[in-house]
């Protein structure tokens, strides 16, 4: 494999990139006292013992916002291939069949407004 | 300093030395520290507004760089004690203390923290009189509650304590503004 | 998931475990704790949560219980004035009237005119400056900066006004036993004067910046409903009362000193929720200053304190009396009950933040924890009054 | 207000002079028929004010205040309770408030409110729940008719000697116009 300058970048760029971070976390733990003792383990509520773990099962309409945000996300993964061809293509062909893409797409949040999800109705159980 | 205070007297809670102590370093990190110091709101009773006040636009004390008031207490470095101190309340600011991260400091502000106040009386059974029994206090500020200058005079005070040198002008004892003091 | 409350850490307190005994198994038990941003000052509320809707709330008081009715019986009646400005630093002369009123009324002592218009004058500058400490700070919990700088902008005004005559800027000891320690000086009526255009000159850009603001709109539209009925079963009064339809205010169910004599509406709104209660306390702000300006009019000349004014050992006399007056928050209740000795026999403070909050936790159930916050801004609360 | 309590065995019943005690009405009533009491003030439309509990010689007069929305005039009921047995039933069933007035009456003197749902210290902290500030060393307690106004009499128990005046001298009837606002 042939060596060449850009490789040197790289490597230097990515210790640049590691020293940036992990710099400041190094240093201030070797400059910085510490302190430990007392209630410092202990999670912080408002100065108050917390009560129980936080280990408890969570609302089913959470899980509906990550699917929307999973289907965005797999959306913009098609896009980024079409962003890079994007300049030299010519007409309006192309815009028109990324337009019907993101409709199909926005059809989702339709549903899902629909169906009420993004209002949090007042629950008097 | 008062008698051994509450947090004083717990074994475990202590604050360790930092492995790389070099003279130099500290005092340029202790002048980063003072000029950067973020108050934790906690604000009890009446000075609560002053405290509010001093952090507004008239007497702003973003200019001394404690404007970022930080609701927690693992973010904040500084505890301004501000009100009156209840028996029910003391187990809460022990912890709140002992959560902060060092280096970590106190400013008891207002009569109510430094002595119990005006709430101090024969016959007294729900109040803690001074919050330095409970944990160790820095700087201590009068008044009930004290003006926002005082508050401000208070945090010169812990700067002053942190650095060794005071960086801002002395207030004008009598007169015009005095060049440097 | 069993919960592990054997590790120290996570075993709760007194009051989360008697709060527990009645909880849903699974469901999460949080602290609204004493230290919080968004309960000025030390309220506690447990709150017990299913994702992100509050099932269940309890406040819990006591963190900054100040015993003001124990020090009433170590005290003669003219050393407890000062512990009057710290019951309510938010309208703390409301509170000096309150007291100062009741001791008057049980003693049957005339106060001259002039005091009164000084009184009514300076209140209504307090109740300016408690509602605009209201304001920053109801917006300050819903997220917004910027308008708690214009309020405290207009609030140190106020201050420096009410600093002339009092001596302080927050904890007011103004009144006496017959009237009040100092005239108002023609340089204070001056600045008063001033002031006025220019809080009427702020209001409208108030109400552009934020009243209108969609944001707050959408967040406190709607949200914590309370019936009149609600109100009447927890005694709610003030601005809370008055946002759910209730045309009640001590100035005018309970005519005391000049209030009789001047013109001001008593704002109410029939929206119940946290929108009626945010523009009552709006519209309230003008009809104070409507009410200062016919005050300064009406002014006589005259001394402030009534001869042969009470000295500070003067012992308040036989018998027991009820005085009411209209804060910033709602009807401020002294009772004094006095056997004729040094100090008062009984004192007891009724405090509308008290009976205020006490109808959170039935207003606030079912509700998600942003709302939730918000209803315990649009109650006005201030601790130290609650706690007493 | 003879009118709402019609049927209700009172002790006593009078009508104070406002201007002096900002009470309309004072009703001293024995335990037993607080509770209907408080359920007929609240048909009417009353709201509480607060509790209030005055630690006399006789025992603790738990005074409840009473104010109403619309109609001006301030009842108020007063219960007696001995010293030593301090309960009284809870009226946190009709006027939802009640429930943090009790709780701070239990705080302060110690009186036992039965029925009250959440009965634990509200202001005090639990550990000291026992130190109840407000109660006066027996020494100097001084009697109810010290303090109260008799006002003037519509209805008096006979088996009620509390505010009898026991010596004429005491006997000082404020007149006071008879502000019969029900």
């Amino acid at each position: 494999m042939v060596f060449s300058w850009l490789h040197l970048a790289i490597i230097l760029f990515l210790v640049g990139g590691l020293l940036f971070a992990g710099g400041p976390l190094i240093l201030s733990y070797l400059v910085a006292p510490r302190a430990r003792g007392g209630d410092m383990g202990m999670p912080y509520e408002c100065g108050m013992r917390p009560y129980g773990g936080a280990w408890t099962n969570f609302g089913i309409n959470y899980y509906v916002y990550a699917l929307l945000f999973l289907a965005f996300d797999v959306d913009v993964l098609y896009l980024f291939p079409v962003a890079s061809v994007y300049r030299v293509t010519e007409g309006w062909l192309p815009f028109l069949e990324m337009f019907i893409f993101l409709v199909v797409l926005a059809l989702a949040i339709v549903y899902f407004w629909a169906k009420g999800v993004f209002t949090w109705p007042r629950k008097i159980s | 300093m008062a008698a051994q205070n509450l947090v004083a007297q717990k074994p475990d809670v202590i604050v360790a030395d930092p492995l790389l102590n070099i003279g130099p370093a500290q005092q340029i990190m202790d002048i980063c520290r003072s000029m950067s110091l973020w108050p934790m709101t906690f604000g009890l009773a009446c000075c609560a507004i002053e405290m509010m006040a001093v952090g507004m636009a008239r007497w702003d004390i973003a200019r001394f760089g404690a404007e970022v008031f930080r609701p927690s207490p693992r973010q904040s470095d500084l505890m301004i004690v501000a009100g009156t101190v209840s028996k029910k309340m003391a187990p809460a600011v022990v912890r709140l203390y002992e959560q902060m991260p060092a280096p970590r400091y106190v400013i008891a502000m207002g009569n109510c923290a430094i002595s119990g106040g005006p709430f101090k009386f024969k016959g007294q059974y729900g109040m803690v009189e001074g919050v330095d029994t409970l944990i160790p206090v820095d700087v201590y500020v009068p008044g009930c509650p004290p003006r926002p200058e005082g508050l401000l005079e208070g945090l010169f005070k812990l700067q002053e304590k942190i650095t060794g040198k005071r960086f801002w002008p002395n207030p004008p004892l009598n007169g015009p503004y005095e060049e440097g003091m | 998931m069993t919960r592990n409350a054997n590790m120290e850490h996570l075993a709760g307190d007194f009051y989360t475990n008697n709060f527990a005994k009645t909880a849903k198994e699974g469901s999460l038990i949080l602290n609204l704790g004493p230290q919080h941003p968004s309960t000025h000052g030390v309220l506690r509320v447990i709150v017990e949560m299913d994702g992100e809707y509050v099932m269940r709330a309890e406040p819990v008081l006591g963190y900054l219980h100040r015993m003001h009715e124990k020090m009433a019986e170590v005290k003669t009646a003219a050393q407890f004035i000062p512990n009057m400005g710290r019951v309510d630093y938010g309208h703390a002369l409301a509170w000096n009237w309150a007291f100062v009123g009741a001791a008057e009324k049980l003693a049957g002592i005339e106060v001259p005119e002039r005091a009164e218009y000084v009184r009514t004058i300076t209140c209504e500058c307090n109740r300016i400056a408690s509602h605009l400490l209201w304001w920053g700070a109801y917006l300050l919990d819903l997220g917004a900066f910027t308008p708690i700088m214009y309020a405290f902008d207009d609030r140190e005004k106020l201050l420096d006004i009410l600093q002339v005559p009092t001596g302080s800027r927050l904890t007011y000891s103004y009144f006496r036993i017959g009237g009040v320690a100092q005239d108002l000086n023609e340089d204070c009526l001056g600045r008063i004067r001033k002031f006025i255009p220019w809080m009427r000159s702020r209001l409208p850009m108030y109400k552009d910046l934020v009243s209108d603001n969609i944001i707050l709109r959408k967040r406190i539209e709607g949200v914590g409903v309370i019936e009149p009925d609600l109100c009447r079963s927890f005694g709610a009064t003030g601005p809370v009362a008055r946002g759910s339809g209730i045309n009640y205010d001590v100035r005018r169910a309970e005519p005391y000193s000049i209030y009789p004599k001047i013109d001001f509406e008593v704002p109410t709104s029939e929206l119940m929720d946290a929108r009626g209660r945010y523009d009552v306390r709006m519209i309230e702000i003008e009809q104070s200053l409507r009410i200062i300006e016919q005050c300064l009019e009406l002014m006589p000349e005259g001394d402030v304190l009534v001869k042969g004014a009470p000295k500070p050992s003067w012992k308040v006399p036989k018998g027991e009396t009820y005085f009411a007056v209209e804060g910033g928050r709602g009807k401020i209740g002294v009772y004094l009950a006095s056997d004729g000795g040094k100090n008062l026999y009984r004192t007891k403070l009724r405090a509308p933040g008290y009976c205020n909050l006490s109808l959170f936790a039935e207003v606030s159930r079912g509700t998600i924890l942003a709302d939730a916050v918000a209803i315990l801004g649009s109650l006005d609360l201030i601790i130290p009054e609650i706690d007493r | 207000m003879d009118a709402l309590l019609k049927g209700l065995p009172l002790l006593y019943l009078s009508a104070c002079d406002a201007a002096k005690t900002g009470k309309n009405w004072q009703v001293f009533l024995p335990a037993a028929s607080l509770v209907p009491a408080a359920k007929r003030l609240r048909a009417a439309d009353y709201f509480l004010e607060d509790i209030c509990a005055l630690d006399c010689e006789e025992g603790y007069v738990v005074t409840y205040h009473f104010a109403h929305f619309e109609k001006p005039g301030r009842p108020s009921l007063r219960v007696v309770v001995p010293h030593d047995a301090p309960s009284l039933p809870s009226i946190a069933s009709v006027f939802g408030g009640a429930e943090w007035h009790e709780r701070e009456t239990r705080d302060f003197h110690g009186v036992i409110f039965e029925g009250n749902p959440n009965f634990v210290p509200l202001l005090i902290d639990p550990d000291m729940a026992d130190c109840f500030p407000l109660r006066k060393d027996p020494k100097s307690r001084s009697k109810t008719r010290d303090i109260l106004e008799a006002g003037d009499v519509v209805f008096c128990d006979p088996s009620f000697t509390l505010m009898t005046p026991d010596a004429p001298a005491a006997g000082q009837e404020s007149g006071g116009e008879k502000a019969a606002t029900a």
